[in-house]
């Protein structure tokens, strides 16, 4: 079967036809997908402000940019593997082992190097390795991207359990610490950077053939492959990014925690997954972007903050968050059901 | 007279055993509009892949103006002056039109990766100017209509010749397959209006459009050009002769076969009678009824509503208001489901997404609606199943190596076939729709699918068509209704009898 | 397009059935051929598991830890290394698994080991991680004629002497309780035991990090002084707990006084998250353990006490017991209650004691030698059977 | 087509793999082939082969869930309140709550259009709270409900009651898949959803049907597990959804729905068990046995996928 007749591009067409009819509804339902979650984040703010005053305090709204840096940089790389219709799933990994990396090479307590931003570079070009390897292994050999980066997620793992010595290597470079310990405005020099990779790449998205192509390349891979555009390439390097801000992410952590931990990703890829599908991504790939992650990632640090503020029973928590992850995403799409959608 | 533009010259390419085009020649002139015909399976694809360079000859010469070449890719073709516009049309829905349009290749306003955005309106605004396209090239190429994305995909193909110097060679693959009356004069007029640009292939299987664009037409059969003829001096016929080796009956559209249509009055209530029905956004105060045995066609351009009025019958669309009766019974259709149970049948017009499910069995895909003929408490009976649908098979003349194969595998006629099957092998079935059943079929399939829906009249089948063609329209309906935006605006009865004007009806339509 | 062969009766349709078939039985066969069709899984006399003395040059030591990333369980893996060493050992006999705190991953990689020696030559010295995987765990060493001690976790309704059939030597922990009450104590005092502290837990559904609680609920019985503002689990995880503090200072602000962790590595995290919000060293932390950064943020003061056990003994003292019993030194039949379910002594570290815990450990004392003259000689008491 | 792809295509691809694999770790270590190696890893298999097979189903509808493991530990705790009490009758009454939030997952992923992975993603997060709450974060012990379980631990033709049992239900379901209209139809939506609606099937109904089966199976592959520890914890299985998942996709069964069988999960599950304890039994040092696993993940699936649908890959 070649690629102009495969089923997702005849997919495609099919769905073009039919909202092609109604377009106005569709492009309603489109305008909702892309506001509605942030309705849904203020009226949430507000809700929470009124129930729980000391929530609308500053120092708390610090308190939830500052938490928001580490998971935005996540999700944010996250997103353009998405919006290709692949997943990475390796980002705990990656996190890991660049955590136990950049941990020993720059000044800590278990060796003596003292590599500073050399060090840092060196666990940012592992984890766009780590991305390489994905993208390469999953574009070149047309393999599942699933699958690929599920084992790279094992590899990150044992890679950081490897490295990891008899002790837990403390940082004692303080100009690294400033990532986390220095602030602007109340705010960690995390989060600018978080701020900054965020326009970055809604920039590139916007004004960069590479990102235009990566937002093609979910519904319209095959039309590509026949223009001729080098898609194995956009989507290797969609990767690679992915990959670099993983390690970023593990690098950030490192900072905040002070010290190189195996465990540094613990607990980051579902709530990143969540953050962009609740931002309005489609997993299918095609819709979305970095600002409607920006926006899931803020919903889910409030939803986070607000139920220990209202002390919820921590291990109602999880519960609470898994309903409100269903029900977010299917309140902002609701509009956008078809009678013959494909459902995945 | 300098060489011709394009010129093959006994060009030969094989797929393993089979020999896809057995030593071709033709030449292409400059501001010349050349015609190919023939069978699907007679090499046109073939014959346009390697002119568009995805895929190399074996043998033989492939000259651009006398100079001897060797694409190596659509890229290449493209820097060589000679664009492709594809059947499946090959947009990308959730780009804008500008960026479709330079898709694969880097303007001023992409220099370095960068996109200007506003030159890359400015220059793609100027593309569709010159296709006399009114919409704005920054529009989502997802929300145009399908003809207008058929003209973005010309106009991609025509802006190749802004930064080739060579003289443009467009070649157009069954352009108007999914296009309707209207817009195929309008599309000609374009390609007429681009003759001194740009030389244009012009492939398809509708014999009356090849005779009446192209200035020279080549008829392809099995994978060798059999014919060169001066449209002037053919018709039709002859042409058919060539591609399909035999004589063309002139009963084409089978209607001897016809049952002769007796009144609805004595025979009861209509199969389908529809009163007051209305979608909004789609069509209002529809009404019309089919008696059984006979044909009502239903013409109309794309956006008429037609389709949406087909598939809101098959409960594939929000529920419509109005009145619609099955054999004199009220009926209320909430989804497909529901319409079959009630013996109405839907052909789908996009065959590879509704009409057949790819990667499935034959048998199976042929099943799917009968559950409860090959299966005893859930649980399949094969050897009954094997004899239905064998059944069927024969009955269609389905060509397909065995009961099991992937229905994927077989040619489009023959999918076509087991999609039919599927909903004729409903026992109880009384409404056929068929939503453009011979959509991109060529001729010999044509004509068996115009025969199987006959058969199915003879047995008291009513059939509501769509379709593409008015010739195809009016060969094969007993009544026609026209549709435009949404409402009826024609009716015509008793067609076989007395074919009302075409260009009547075609007001109707526009 | 296919050439047409006309409608025919399809080989493949049987086919497909039969190859589905073939499929199974050519997996199922396999195993079935391996193991014969006779034996069951129970061993075959079980008056006879672990009666047998091991052959030193060639036994097999498994130790079983939560997760070789954790300072403590490293130096627990040290312990039974040195000691080991000093019975005489090749290094490659040791042999360590982590469980990654799920005891199904520990069971399944000592039973895949396990499996592939011959039998009633192994010592398992291990942390289930859970109480659910004790008794698994028990049988496991049982059907290998396993020698096995157990750390941690056991659920109160089994025992050494009660089951295992002698494989199960040892059951050792520590009197969490106790310890926590302490350090919990200590970091009331630091503010003066008037004002509020929040606590972050452990893996919620893990006995030890219930007892740590347990201990808290304790010294807070006794501080009326002090109220709990939240309590919050962070499943022994440094990240969570600094992000997880960092959001209750958001909260609570100046009510703050201290907070309690259940572990070294959620308290530095804690303590991060203090430093980030300026508290660090105004509001202490405390920690338990005793993992050597711990010792450190002790002395720079961002802790107020951290409730230390001495791994390297733990880990030594296991394998002298398991080894002692498994050569046929000491009979398990003649050990009393107390010798076979032990805590082992805690100590309470604060800013006074803390440079005794920071010089680098004597690992002279871990010979054979020195501990077997009195196995017992640091145990606190038995292990409470409430759980 | 190259002989190879053929036989991927077929489904044999994971099976020449798994052959290829023990033979290459019995090369190394003979005892891995011998009856004590085999009874252990037939008895880790059991619960992997029973979640992976939950699971298959709502893959061949190109779907996903991944609130099976999660499901999995949640039964355990119920099984553990109930069946001391109400004895067989608590299993049967946990098997069928399961079964029934497995269907309610499916059915609301099906109205509300919202992808599978999300939704099961909600549930995962669900269930885990609570089983926390439920359970009060403490381990159960069974205990006189035990003896309710106690069959399952016992061994039968010197194999684990546990495998025995996967493999008959797995053998059960891979029959009526193969044999009864809803199996038919199960394909049909995994092959294309519109042309299977427009043949008059149900998305709703099957996507109900299979994700009830995935809850199904998570309640007795808690059951199996339970009856291994005896003592149920809030997050005893949760472990299990990675190499459950694997089992399925590296048996050769394709995400994007249509193509793949119950057979092949069977082959997936006993090559994901082969791995891991190949690992052990090999000598590979702990610490690097996660990251092996990877690269085997990876190999595998580059050996077993089904390339034959079209260049687009996701």
């Amino acid at each position: 079967m070649d690629a102009a007749t495969s089923p997702d591009h005849e997919a495609t067409r099919a769905d073009i036809k039919r909202d092609g009819v109604s377009s106005a509804r569709g492009t309603l339902a489109r305008r909702l997908e892309n506001v509605g979650p942030l309705l849904i984040l203020a009226l949430m703010c507000v809700v929470l402000s009124v129930i729980e005053p000391r929530f609308a305090t500053l120092g708390n709204l610090q308190t939830v940019l500052n938490e928001a840096a580490i998971p935005l940089v996540v999700a944010s790389g996250l997103t353009l593997v998405v919006l290709m219709g692949s997943i990475d799933l390796s980002a705990e990994g990656v996190m890991a082992s660049c955590s136990i990396v950049v941990s020993l090479l720059v000044l800590n307590s278990s060796n003596s190097l003292d590599l500073g931003v050399a060090g840092i570079l060196v666990a940012l070009i592992l984890g766009a390795l780590f991305g390489f390897a994905n993208g390469f292994i999953h574009a070149r050999f047309a393999l599942p991207s699933l699958m690929v980066t599920l084992g790279t997620w094992f590899v990150g793992l044992g890679l950081a359990s490897y490295l990891f010595p008899g002790r837990q290597p403390a940082i004692q470079d303080a100009g690294f610490r400033e990532l986390a310990l220095g602030k602007v405005l109340g705010l960690s020099y995390m989060f600018w950077i978080a701020i900054v990779i965020v326009i970055a790449l809604v920039l590139m998205l916007r004004f960069t053939h590479f990102g235009r192509m990566i937002t093609a390349m979910g519904p319209g891979q095959a039309q590509l492959i026949i223009a001729g555009v080098p898609v194995n390439r956009y989507r290797i390097g969609a990767f690679t990014i992915c990959g670099t801000l993983a390690g970023l992410a593990g690098i950030m952590t490192t900072a905040q925690i002070g010290a190189g931990s195996a465990t540094a990703g613990a607990d980051q890829l579902f709530p990143a997954v969540s953050a962009v599908v609740i931002g309005g991504t489609l997993l299918t790939g095609g819709r979305g972007g970095i600002l409607q992650t920006v926006v899931g990632v803020l919903l889910l640090a409030v939803i986070s903050s607000g139920l220990l503020f209202l002390g919820v029973n921590p291990y109602v928590q999880q519960a609470v968050i898994g309903i409100a992850l269903i029900g977010i995403v299917a309140a902002t799409t609701w509009r956008a059901r078809r009678k013959l959608a494909v459902v995945k | 007279m300098s060489a011709p533009l394009i010129e093959l010259s006994a060009v030969t390419k094989k797929y393993g055993a089979v020999t896809a085009l057995d030593s071709v020649s033709l030449t292409v002139n400059r501001g010349e509009i050349v015609g190919i015909i023939g069978q699907n399976g007679a090499g046109k694809s073939t014959l346009l892949k390697l002119l568009s360079g995805s895929v190399q000859a074996d043998s033989g010469e492939f000259r651009i103006s006398g100079e001897p070449v060797r694409l190596g890719s659509t890229a290449d073709a493209a820097r060589r002056g000679i664009a492709i516009v594809h059947q499946e049309q090959s947009l990308i829905p959730n780009l804008t039109v500008a960026e479709n349009v330079f898709v694969g290749r880097s303007s001023g306003a992409t220099r370095g990766g960068f996109y200007n955005w506003p030159a890359l309106f400015r220059d793609g605004d100027r593309q569709l100017a010159k296709m006399g396209c009114d919409f704005p090239s920054s529009a989502m190429v997802g929300e145009l209509t399908f003809i207008q994305r058929q003209m973005v995909e010309i106009t991609r193909a025509l802006s190749l010749g802004d930064d080739s110097d060579d003289h443009l060679t467009i070649l157009l693959d069954e352009p108007t397959s999914l296009l309707n009356p209207g817009d195929i004069e309008f599309l000609f007029a374009e390609l007429r209006a681009l003759k001194q640009r740009a030389s244009v292939l012009f492939v398809s299987h509708r014999m009356d459009e090849v005779l009446s664009i192209s200035d020279r037409v080549y008829v392809m059969s099995n994978g060798r050009c059999v014919a060169e003829r001066d449209p002037a001096q053919c018709n039709e016929d002859e042409l058919y002769r060539l591609m399909v080796g035999e004589e063309r009956s002139d009963d084409y559209y089978s209607s001897r076969r016809k049952s002769p249509t007796v009144p609805s009055a004595t025979l009861g209530p209509p199969a389908l009678s529809v009163s007051g029905l209305a979608l909004n956004g789609e069509f209002k105060e529809i009404s019309f009824e089919i008696a059984p045995g006979s044909i009502l066609g239903l013409g109309g351009v794309v956006d008429s509503g037609r389709e949406q009025l087909a598939r809101s019958l098959f409960g594939l669309t929000r529920a419509p208001a109005g009145e619609v009766r099955v054999d004199g019974i009220p009926v209320r259709i909430s989804g497909p489901r529901h319409a079959i149970r009630h013996g109405i049948g839907y052909v789908a017009a996009e065959r590879k997404v509704e009409g057949v499910l790819l990667g499935q069995s034959v048998a199976r895909n042929l099943t799917y609606c009968i559950p409860d003929r090959i299966s005893s408490m859930g649980w399949i009976r094969r050897r009954r199943e094997l004899e239905i649908v064998n059944e069927w098979i024969s009955k269609l003349k389905i060509k397909a190596p065995h009961a099991r194969a992937d229905v994927g595998s077989l040619s489009g006629g023959n999918q076509q076939k087991v999609a039919l099957a599927k909903m004729l092998s409903i026992p109880h079935l009384k409404v056929l729709i068929v939503d453009h059943p011979t959509r991109g079929l060529d001729l010999g399939a044509k004509a068996d699918v115009y025969e199987q829906i006959r058969i199915a009249t003879a047995r008291g089948m009513a059939v509501l068509l769509l379709s593409d063609t008015l010739d195809e329209l009016f060969g094969l309906s007993d009544n026609v209704i026209i549709m435009k935006d949404g409402q009826i605006t024609g009716r015509h009865l008793d067609v076989q009898s007395c074919q009302p004007q075409f260009d009547q009806v075609v007001r109707e339509m526009v | 397009m296919p050439k047409t062969k006309g409608p025919t009766l399809n080989p493949t349709i049987r086919k497909s059935r039969k190859r589905a078939l073939a499929l199974a039985s050519v997996v199922t066969a396999a195993i079935l051929t391996v193991t014969g069709c006779t034996s069951t899984l129970t061993p075959t006399d079980p008056s006879a598991s672990c009666s047998t003395p091991i052959d030193p040059k060639t036994v097999k030591i498994y130790v079983g830890v939560g997760a070789f990333a954790s300072p403590y369980f490293a130096d627990v893996i040290k312990g039974v290394q040195t000691m080991a060493k000093s019975l005489g050992l090749e290094d490659s006999q040791v042999i360590p698994y982590e469980s990654n705190f799920d005891g199904q991953q520990l069971v399944n990689s000592l039973g895949s080991a396990l499996s592939s020696d011959e039998p009633g030559n192994a010592i398992i010295l291990a942390d289930p991680a859970s109480p659910a995987f004790t008794k698994p765990l028990v049988e496991l060493a049982q059907e290998n004629d396993a020698r096995l001690v157990t750390w941690w976790n056991r659920p109160a309704e089994i025992h050494p002497w009660d089951t295992g059939d002698g494989c199960w030597v040892a059951h050792q922990s520590y009197d969490m309780v106790a310890v926590s009450k302490q350090v919990s104590q200590v970091l009331f005092d630091s503010f003066g035991a008037e004002g509020g502290i929040v606590a972050i837990g452990g893996v919620p559904d893990n006995p030890t990090a219930k007892d740590r609680l347990a201990g808290l609920q304790e010294a807070l019985a006794e501080n009326p002084g002090v109220t709990l503002l939240d309590s919050q689990p962070a499943n022994w995880d440094q990240t969570a707990s600094q992000t997880l503090t960092a959001q209750l200072i958001g909260k609570y602000g100046t009510e703050l006084k201290g907070v309690w962790n259940a572990n070294d590595a959620m308290g530095l995290g804690s303590v991060e998250a203090l430093r980030g919000a300026g508290l660090a060293g105004v509001v202490l932390a405390t920690g338990m353990d005793g993992s050597p950064n711990a010792f450190e943020a002790l002395a720079q003061g961002d802790f107020a006490a951290v409730g230390s056990y001495d791994g390297l003994y733990q880990g030594a003292l296991s394998l002298a017991l398991a080894y002692s019993v498994a050569v046929g030194e000491t009979d398990l039949a003649s050990l009393s209650e107390t010798q076979r379910a032990f805590y082992l002594e805690t100590s309470l570290v604060t800013s006074t004691n803390v440079d005794g815990f920071l010089v680098a450990p004597d690992l002279g004392a871990l010979s054979y030698d020195a501990i077997k003259g009195d196995f017992w000689a640091k145990v606190s008491g038995p292990v409470r059977v409430d759980g | 087509m190259n002989p190879v792809k053929r036989l991927d295509q077929r489904g044999w691809g994971a099976l020449i793999v798994l052959v290829a694999l023990t033979m290459i770790i019995a090369s190394v270590q003979p005892a891995f082939v011998q009856l004590q190696s085999i009874q252990n890893m037939t008895l880790q298999a059991a619960p992997i082969i029973v979640i992976a097979l939950g699971l298959t189903p709502t893959i061949l509808i190109g779907g996903l869930d991944l609130s099976v493991a999660s499901l999995a530990s949640l039964a355990t705790v119920l099984m553990a309140l109930t069946v001391p009490q109400l004895g067989p009758a608590g299993l049967i009454l946990v098997v069928g709550m399961c079964a029934v939030a497995g269907g309610l997952v499916g059915f609301i992923q099906a109205v509300t259009q919202v992808p599978s992975f999300i939704v099961s993603l909600g549930a995962l997060g669900f269930y885990a709270g609570v089983a926390l709450v439920v359970s009060n974060a403490t381990t159960i012990s069974m205990g006189a409900g035990q003896s309710t379980l106690e069959w399952l631990g016992g061994g039968i033709f010197g194999l684990p009651v546990s495998f025995v049992l996967a493999v008959l239900l797995l053998v059960g379901s891979a029959v009526v898949v193969t044999n009864t209209v809803v199996g038919r139809r199960i394909y049909a939506i995994g092959a294309s959803e519109p042309a299977a609606i427009v043949s008059g099937i149900s998305p709703i109904a099957i996507r109900v049907i299979c994700f009830s089966f995935s809850g199904f199976c998570a309640a007795i592959g808690g059951a199996l597990l339970l009856a291994r520890t005896s003592y149920a914890s809030p997050t005893l299985a949760d472990l299990y959804l990675l190499p459950a998942l694997a089992a399925v996709l590296l048996g050769g069964t394709a995400l994007s729905g249509g193509v793949g069988s119950i057979w092949r999960t069977l082959v997936g599950s006993l090559v994901v068990v082969v791995v891991q304890t190949g690992l052990v039994v090999v000598g590979v040092d702990p610490r690097v046995s996660n990251l092996v696993f990877g690269v085997l993940i990876i190999a595998t699936v580059a050996a077993t996928t089904d390339r034959k649908h079209g260049l687009v890959v996701k």
